[in-house]
């Protein structure tokens, strides 16, 4: 992809989020803050990458440094969500 | 400009639909009945990223890759299975140093090993895109890093909440943001390490000096902003890799959190500008403590409380920062269980920033199974309290001050705020008649005639209220 | 570009067009479909270069066609939006 | 899969500029106060669009094509400046007909020149992509195409709005879709002519035969699909050639004819196959003229009407289809203006498919200069006509057919509806007894006993109305 159509998709993503977060209702702006922790975690793609290339071993090693602070994000993030979304209960009748 | 390589497409492919499930993610919170399914998205869409990774890179060496995520893992589950719900503003910003410190990790070494993320020619040259992107990637990561651990010690106590205030800060960091703007200008001419690793150096003390002089109440702002960075920094390595999933990714985080700052900053009436710049908190005690406390109150008591509230028809419950605190809810939603048993209709009305965080009298009241529609916003209850017998104020003060809709003068003014003065009978349980809560400032309602002032620690008032009602002693 | 760019561009947009057009108030919707309907000209941009091109006469006529059609869209449609929001007015006081 | 041309990334981002114009644009139409800028942006949009292609492309013969652009452009202007605004659905479906054509002549175009439009390699082979992207493009247009000119038909009278029921129409429509995408995928072995035109013969005669089986009053919905179709067409269009522009329109029009099939169909409380699968219409008179027009009523004049109404404190007017033949909207606008002059509170309240086109009496009501903040949605004010004295129904039926809340059998059960059985009296403005509205269902609010019917023509009964207001004889 050259640069001017990641750019576009930057640029489209940038409405959607706009958009999609004010969809958010307030009662749920702590889980949104949870979840979105947990999904700027995807940056652990890069960190894979790094621990996944032969070459230089300090590379490899901060990879995999970040792999491990990713994936507390990732699992952390979701699971704490999870469990507060669990809590939210209509009144049962 | 340079043309990257050119991307597998079912690679591609798969990195939007991991995107798209995390724009499905967020969608799911538009309602509660919507949300776990938007949370079983956002899953969906880490663990097509991450597979999708791992089986189009050669893993060099699978057991300790696999090993990272997996102690990484444990680590996460145990701290989310652990924490108490009051104590979510530290979690978020723990985590949030986390993501930020992996950032800078992958930026520098995409630095060090340039090849591997395709993103140099073969004499190891870094393409001038990608050098922008990684400067602006490092500098960001490192800000979210430090700042968030400054955060995360305020707001968990390890560290005075008082805003810490050097002399010539402001010059200091502008200096700093001008230098780190000019290295990373300067390093898309010369690749060599001082330069990056000055970059480096500088953004993890700005991001330090930043947030040291806000006070620690400002903090859920701050968090939100860092949120929004670790956004940006995320987008930034998606620039540098071409990848999708990261992009989108990165602009839904960078917007969230600008939003949900930008709504704290407008319900508290404040610039975002101010919010930064700090200093908030360090008048406010000052400001406080003033000639108003003279003025007579009515004290009351648990048993009083109970009476009052058993012999109304409606209530309406306003929760604060106090009830987090004093992590009061279980024992409120007992209470109003009582109530409703004796044929008293019970709602409760939430500000938009109760609390110090967006949604936290929500997630509470979750937490203590209060079912979501009995829960009210703002703009759904505030002409209710005219009509309302009770009014029970449960450690809130600013968010239901009228000096907000009069007082021109008030730090407050223009907020909305709920009416609760509206109410035939105001209670009011907090610890004390001076320590008024975030802005500062006193409170004319305390000084009514209708208003009743339970003071005490906000768990144990509930508690005696809860016995005298079920003692039926009324 | 290359179609998996141009793929996703289209997806975001599809995204950003379900969010915009439930934004759009009920009171408008009359509007939203004249503006709709200029905008779709935007197939001009198809229509120009084939009746700048050179090479076969019949393609440049049926380019030319266009431009004429999707013109009368363009320039209608814009201004009678133009003239139907221009009614929409609040109370004078 | 080949990879297109690499394009000037400043001719890709003037491209993108446009069409986040185009997004602006829609956005703007949330609300009527930023409504003309936002239009004001899709103009901007659409210039970037034309005059950076214009000066990308070196124009063989510039005097044709700006020729072209001004001879559509006053044809254009003059239609927009002409048309009556009750004519609005036929003016929207004859434009809908241009841009199917349009796109048609463009695709053609392409087909025969390919290189100009860099789809084919020199050899004159279209790619595979493109083949397809060709494919759709052109049978969307050409159904866009023959489907509008029908709708226009029927929705401006040229044509009977009766559905014209083919035998087998089913079979033969599926047969025709399915040999036009079959043909479609045979493209992309064989580019002989043949394929290429019979796809769009075909396509033009799909075009004809799904929409002539469905009645007149369904055309909106139809009109709307088509602006759907319009969209995705350009979509197809926007792949062919790379275009940022064309994508982002693509799916924003296809976004908003979709959404507001839906909305349409909803609010009908009809399935969208349903609408399409045709026939509505047909057996509507027979469901109408039943036993119940037996029932007694009560009529009234103008004189009566003009006395209710200046005697109450609050008047509630309901506009519908019949407000819209008449060409009422002015004379309205002049008897509320009498009654508030009078002291009377008048509101306007609006169901969302009142008349036979989204926001069809908003427009109206605008043009008859009724300010925007006095009108209101259903959700907004129907809880207001319990309170109201008078609610004066004019020209609309259906929409306030209290049947749909309660009779499972009636074939609007469940579409939402204005209470206006609630007022105290309900004055009913139509030309007969029998003629009921687009669903053919008869209505108990005609025969309650404060319901009182003004049999006659919308605009000439307010006119009478006002007349009556104005010599104050009451
Ligand atoms: N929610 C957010 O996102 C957010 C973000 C940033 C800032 N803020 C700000 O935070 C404020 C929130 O308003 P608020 O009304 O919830 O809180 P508040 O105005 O800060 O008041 C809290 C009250 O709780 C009482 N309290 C504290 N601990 C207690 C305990 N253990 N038991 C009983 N009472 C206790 C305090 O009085 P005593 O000390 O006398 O007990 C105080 O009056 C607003 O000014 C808002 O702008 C909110
Ligand atoms: N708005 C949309 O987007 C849309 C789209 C598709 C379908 N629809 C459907 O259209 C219907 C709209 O409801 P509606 O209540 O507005 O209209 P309606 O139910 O169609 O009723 C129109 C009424 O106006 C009367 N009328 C016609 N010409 C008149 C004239 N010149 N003077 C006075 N009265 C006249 C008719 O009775 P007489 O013949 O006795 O005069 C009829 O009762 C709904 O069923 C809706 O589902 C709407």
């Amino acid at each position: 992809m050259d640069f001017i159509a990641i750019f576009s998709i930057f640029v489209l993503a940038c409405f959607v989020g706009y958009f999609v977060v004010w969809s958010v209702t307030p009662a749920l702006h702590t889980p949104l803050m949870s979840v979105t922790n947990a999904i700027s975690s995807v940056i652990i793609v890069g960190a894979l990458i790094a621990s996944a290339a032969a070459g230089s071993p300090v590379s490899k090693w901060l990879g995999l440094a970040a792999v491990v602070m990713a994936s507390v994000n990732i699992f952390g993030g979701f699971a704490v969500t999870e469990r507060m979304l669990a809590m939210y209960k209509k009144k049962e009748r | 400009m340079h043309e990257l390589a050119p991307i597998n497409p079912w690679v591609a492919l798969a990195y939007l639909v991991a995107g798209i499930c995390f724009i499905l993610a967020l969608r799911g919170l538009s309602s509660p009945a919507s949300s776990r399914r938007g949370n079983r998205f956002g899953m969906a869409g880490m663990a097509i990223a991450v597979v999708t990774t791992l089986l189009t890179h050669e893993l060099a060496n699978p057991v300790e890759v696999l090993g990272a995520i997996a102690v990484g893992g444990v680590i996460g589950l145990v701290m989310a299975r652990r924490i108490a719900m009051t104590a979510m503003p530290q979690l978020v910003a723990a985590f949030h140093s986390l993501v930020g410190l992996a950032a800078v990790a992958v930026a520098a070494a995409a630095y060090l090993n340039p090849l591997a993320f395709g993103i140099a020619d073969p004499s190891g040259q870094i393409f001038t895109v990608s050098r922008i992107e990684m400067g602006l990637g490092i500098a960001i990561g490192a800000i979210t890093f430090s700042g968030s651990v400054i955060a995360f010690l305020k707001l968990n106590g390890n560290m005075s909440g008082a805003p810490i205030i050097l002399p010539l800060r402001h010059l200091i960091n502008l200096g700093t943001l001008a230098a780190i703007l000019g290295l990373i200008a300067y390093f898309t001419l010369d690749q060599s390490p001082w330069v990056f690793w000055t970059v480096t150096a500088l953004s993890f003390a700005i991001g330090f000096l930043l947030i040291i002089p806000i006070g620690g109440a400002d903090m859920p702002v701050v968090v939100s902003m860092l949120n929004s960075y670790s956004g940006w920094a995320a987008a930034a390595m998606g620039f540098t890799l071409g990848n999708t999933a990261m992009i989108i990714t990165g602009a839904l985080v960078g917007a969230s959190g600008a939003i949900l700052s930008y709504i704290m900053c407008r319900a508290m009436n404040r610039s975002f500008v101010s919010v930064i710049a700090g200093g908030f908190g360090a008048e406010t005690s000052a400001a406080a403590g003033g000639a108003k406390e003279q003025r007579p109150w009515k004290p009351g008591s648990a048993d009083d409380a109970a009476f009052l509230m058993s012999q109304a028809d409606t209530v309406i419950i306003v929760p604060g920062y106090g009830m987090a605190v004093a992590q009061a809810q279980h024992a409120l939603r007992e209470m109003g269980d009582l109530l409703k048993a004796e044929g008293v209709t019970v709602k409760y009305a939430i500000h938009p920033v109760a609390g110090r965080m967006p949604g936290h009298m929500n997630v509470l009241l979750a937490e203590a199974s209060v079912p979501y529609d009995e829960v009210f916003e703002l703009e759904d209850i505030n002409n209710e309290f005219a009509q309302c017998d009770v009014a029970f104020v449960i450690g809130a003060n600013d968010v239901t001050n009228p000096a907000a809709k009069t007082d021109k003068t008030s730090p407050i003014y223009g907020m909305p705020v709920l009416d609760v003065e509206k109410a035939k009978t105001v209670l009011f349980v907090k610890r004390s008649m001076g320590g008024v809560g975030y802005a500062g400032v006193d409170n004319d309602v305390f000084y009514m005639d209708q208003t009743m002032m339970l003071l005490g620690d906000a768990k144990k008032m509930t508690d005696d209220i809860v016995k005298a009602l079920g003692s039926g002693g009324h």
